[in-house]
């Protein structure tokens, strides 16, 4: 078995058990010893190609800095089924609108992004932190010194960003179609 | 059931509202300058506050917070059509431009989530694949110290700190008992045999010490165990009425009650 | 896609998600309708002829109960070293409680951190000393002169505050605070 093939095979298995993203390295790390990362970028291609197989049930994703192997995404119904599960509720127009914000300007404030939504969103944070996808980082260095807030490695995973660059540009939601559309003479 | 509005009409047992929900006055403003196609420059402030008004009144129940948010721009509104109608310095800023800023950043606000809506719509149906290895099942080990923030060390700290109170419940203060219950069935004893027909719980409710109403009732329970006395009650919640049997008391029965 | 193309996608997603063994019938029950028994039996088959091909990393295996896919044996030596790797780099619940201790009552001694714990928390005092979340400082003037425990600077800088002051209250973050009705040893 040649080199990378065995690293094919050794990747599939780390990932299959990993259950979140792994880094390159972290994969270069376990693989031993000679093993460089271009290597196991040469195995992940050829994962991710024969992922890609009719009849395949999963595929191989960049999310967070690391890799991941998930259920495709059109097998949902089954999967569902099988777990017995409702279809997962998404969030609602509060928790994205709040969690734009934080996403966009991070690091951000409470009182910002009360100022930015024009309502109260005490709550709709502190559900952001529980469920992960908003973390707390230090706080501001002004009157009251309010928390801080940024998206965390889950946030990424939630929606499928490599890294926080990975964001839509402002341009692309929309935002001349605002200038036209909202602004009047 | 969700202060935060998390979930969707989906998780949730009521059915849909008619009117198009606002996530506040800031987005009811946008939604009437778009919709109306008034030009943000010269918004119709008593249309406006009409509208909230009716957004207020189209509230299940009126939150104060919420009305609160509303009378803010309401008034907001109010103070920059007054100052844009007196006439400027030169190089003051036109008062509405802050206005126009505030709607602009939170349309881009809206159409970000819009789009965070529409990618979670897609990865939502996906589920990170778990398995088992061969051999050693992997142990759970925890989190990754960079996905550890403050609130979760605050949450931890609430978590040993409730499991401490539970596992250390406080003292029980027992009193010494003031009522004796073989005092109290004596007591009950002589009231059976002189009015025939006693009223068990019309005297209970005017007892002024709640440990002598019961002391009183468990004496009542106990006459009726020694058959000095039967028990009547009609109804549910209804008079409990004890009436003697016939059968004398013997204290030597009594026993150590 | 054929019928049994699908349906082998749907039985690695399924299998890949499921964390127990899952019997044929279960597989017929999410499959949808029309599905037989044999079909799906026919699809576990190419699964499991698949998976034998080189550079694949997962087996699948017949166990008590039905299906179940595992990784390769042979693998095992990465999968054990990823574990190792892992644990290495994170904290358990234990470590985040004790942390957690630390950080909201310093100075504070190993018998106090047992006491409101419950549990001998002396290894995890060492892991976190290791990591340098805490360090000692000075002993507590009582009988047997317990070690005294604070958290460090790289502490602080972890968590982005800029000193202890910083430390938010239970309920800055949403959390009922249980403060009230706790008293130290």
């Amino acid at each position: 078995m040649s080199d990378v093939t065995h690293l094919e095979a050794l990747c599939e298995a780390v990932l299959a058990v990993a259950g979140e993203p792994v880094a390159v390295e972290a994969l270069v790390a376990v693989a031993g010893e000679g093993v460089t990362p271009a290597l196991v970028a040469e195995a992940l291609d050829r994962l991710a190609e024969r992922c890609r197989a009719p009849g395949r049930g999963l595929v191989l994703e960049r999310v967070a800095g690391g890799w991941r192997l998930a259920t495709r995404p059109e097998l949902e119904g089954a999967i569902r089924a099988f777990a017995g599960e409702r279809a997962r509720s998404r969030l609602s127009q509060a928790a994205l609108e709040t969690l734009a914000i934080v996403a966009y300007r991070q690091p951000v404030t409470l009182p910002e992004i009360n100022f930015l939504r024009g309502v109260s969103s005490a709550a709709v944070v502190r559900t952001l932190l529980e469920r992960r996808l908003v973390r707390v980082a230090g706080r501001k260095p002004v009157v009251g010194t309010p928390l801080l807030y940024r998206t965390t490695r889950a946030f990424l995973v939630h929606f499928g960003l490599d890294d926080l660059a990975g964001l839509p540009a402002p341009s692309e939601v929309g935002m001349e179609d605002a200038e036209e559309g909202v602004v009047g003479p | 059931m969700d202060p935060a509005g998390l979930a969707t009409a989906e998780a949730s047992p009521r059915p849909a509202v008619v009117l198009p929900a606002f996530e506040g006055p800031l987005d009811l403003l946008l939604h009437l300058v778009r919709s109306k196609a008034m030009s943000i420059w010269d918004i119709p402030i008593a249309e406006i506050c009409d509208q909230y008004h009716a957004a207020l009144a189209a509230m299940d129940e009126p939150d104060l917070e919420v009305a609160g948010e509303y009378l803010v721009y309401a008034a907001w509104l109010t103070a920059i059509k007054s100052r844009s109608l007196l006439p400027r310095h030169e190089g003051e800023r036109d008062p509405r431009s802050e206005l126009v800023e505030r709607l602009l950043e939170y349309h881009k606000v809206k159409a970000a989530a819009t789009e965070l809506a529409s990618i979670e719509e897609v990865r939502r149906g996906m589920t990170a694949v778990r398995i088992d290895p061969a051999l050693t099942p992997l142990a759970e080990s925890g989190e990754e110290l960079g996905d550890i923030d403050v609130a979760r060390l605050a949450a931890a700290l609430v978590d040993v700190l409730q499991r401490f109170r539970r596992d250390h419940p406080p003292h029980l203060d027992l009193p010494p008992l003031r009522f004796s219950v073989r005092a109290k069935i004596l007591e009950l004893y002589e009231l059976i045999e002189r009015q025939r027909s006693f009223p068990l719980l019309s005297h209970l409710l005017t007892r002024p010490d709640r440990l002598e109403s019961v002391t009183l009732f468990v004496a009542g329970l106990e006459l009726v165990r020694l058959q000095v006395s039967r028990v009547h009650q009609r109804l549910p919640f209804a008079e409990i009425y004890l009436t003697p049997t016939g059968v004398p008391l013997r204290e030597e029965a009594l026993g150590d009650v």
